[in-house]
């Protein structure tokens, strides 16, 4: 009842918002939510994100069998990518149904929480002055304490 | 006891390898990093502030004051940035 | 920066998000909801929505500007259909981008919640059993005093 | 004055037509009412409770209390379900 993929490859975020619970007549509610590569000073040649794995797959296990937990889920998916990204490149996805839309957004913002301070990808930005790790900010770790 | 170490991030950029076997009596997550930090500057460079670090041991998040036994791999990294 | 489209006929929900804010560098996040018809009982045939042509549009639009006021968003969709509609079928989508993810969940879920009680749409079911107006639900009118 | 009122899911079917002139001289949306009331049963039906309905004055949701003034479309409605 959950789908996780962790893969370099590009994913298409639209046949997968097709395909996602398609046909379903339980569900009511669909959430998506689409990580970009954000450029903010037009400088950003390569984003790079490195992971850990067996563990990444582990640790996204364990937050999506949470969100099931809490909420009153139909699906479920988890899709995160790692390697080498342009900036608007689709980084990763997740996708939620559930019979009422409560229900959907609340699992996707708490996946979204989660896969961001729990999830062992570290990214690091490549521009014309040189790489650079991104910092995890505190906001991110404070998000975790709404749950 | 022999332990698979890890690094990610910057901390495999300052340690220079993404992983070693190491050769420990260490009893905790702390002893094993006092052991590293002893070996070369290197090592110095990527335990100095433990505050910026995480660690996880056999795949699972923990703490520099978990006990080592039974764990057969250890990873050192920055606070995650998925999403 | 905001589309709205209120039309009878079906919507490609994959090829909506494919092209939603694509190759934009300024956004981080992309949120999109899916309502779809759900059959609880296994018994609906069909569900029918009326709607108030012109106010629909007057409505939704300002739905969305108070959106863009409240949050930063780089772009908002809003696609909702009227007419004949199947259990499975997506009846509505709404997509949001916005740099921060913070952002584009609220967005997408005040969006929601004042589509659901606040755009002059009215459900139908019919089944077996006869037909029956959707009533509306006091915790969807509760739920706008959140904003 | 004519206003175009205008009905919607049960309060159309009650009605029994989706629009229609009235020549009104109602000061209010209340008012208005209760003279559509007095026409016939299928009138006294779809405004039997005025808690369970709403109005749009000229596309604008509005109250009963509000004065038809400059006004040229009303519709009723029940509360609604969109999403």
């Amino acid at each position: 009842m959950a789908t996780i993929r962790v893969q370099e490859a590009p994913f298409d975020a639209g046949a997968e918002l097709d395909a996602f619970a398609a046909g379903r007549t339980d569900v009511g509610a669909v959430v998506t939510f689409n990580g970009v590569v954000r450029d903010d000073g037009g400088a950003l040649a390569e984003m790079l994100i490195e992971h850990y794995p067996g563990m990444t797959e582990r640790a996204i296990g364990k937050i999506v069998e949470e969100a099931v937990r809490r909420w009153s889920l139909a699906d479920c998916l988890v899709i995160h990518r790692y390697g080498a990204m342009k900036p608007g490149d689709r980084i990763m996805m997740v996708a939620t149904a559930a019979p009422h839309r409560a229900d959907a957004f609340a699992a996707a913002e708490y996946l979204m929480d989660y896969l961001k301070s729990r999830a062992p990808f570290w990214k690091k930005e490549r521009s014309a002055d040189g790489e650079s790790w991104v910092a995890a900010k505190d906001e991110d770790e404070a998000a975790l304490d709404r749950w | 006891m022999t332990i698979d170490v890890l690094y990610f991030a910057w901390v495999r950029e300052r340690i220079g390898q993404p992983r070693e076997r190491v050769e420990t009596s260490a009893a905790t997550v702390a002893e094993l990093v006092e052991e590293l930090r002893g070996r070369e500057p290197r090592y110095e460079a990527a335990f100095a502030d433990l505050n910026a670090l995480r660690v996880a041991l056999d795949q699972e998040l923990s703490d520099f004051d978990a006990p080592l036994t039974g764990v057969r791999e250890v990873a050192f990294f920055p606070p995650m940035t998925g999403g």
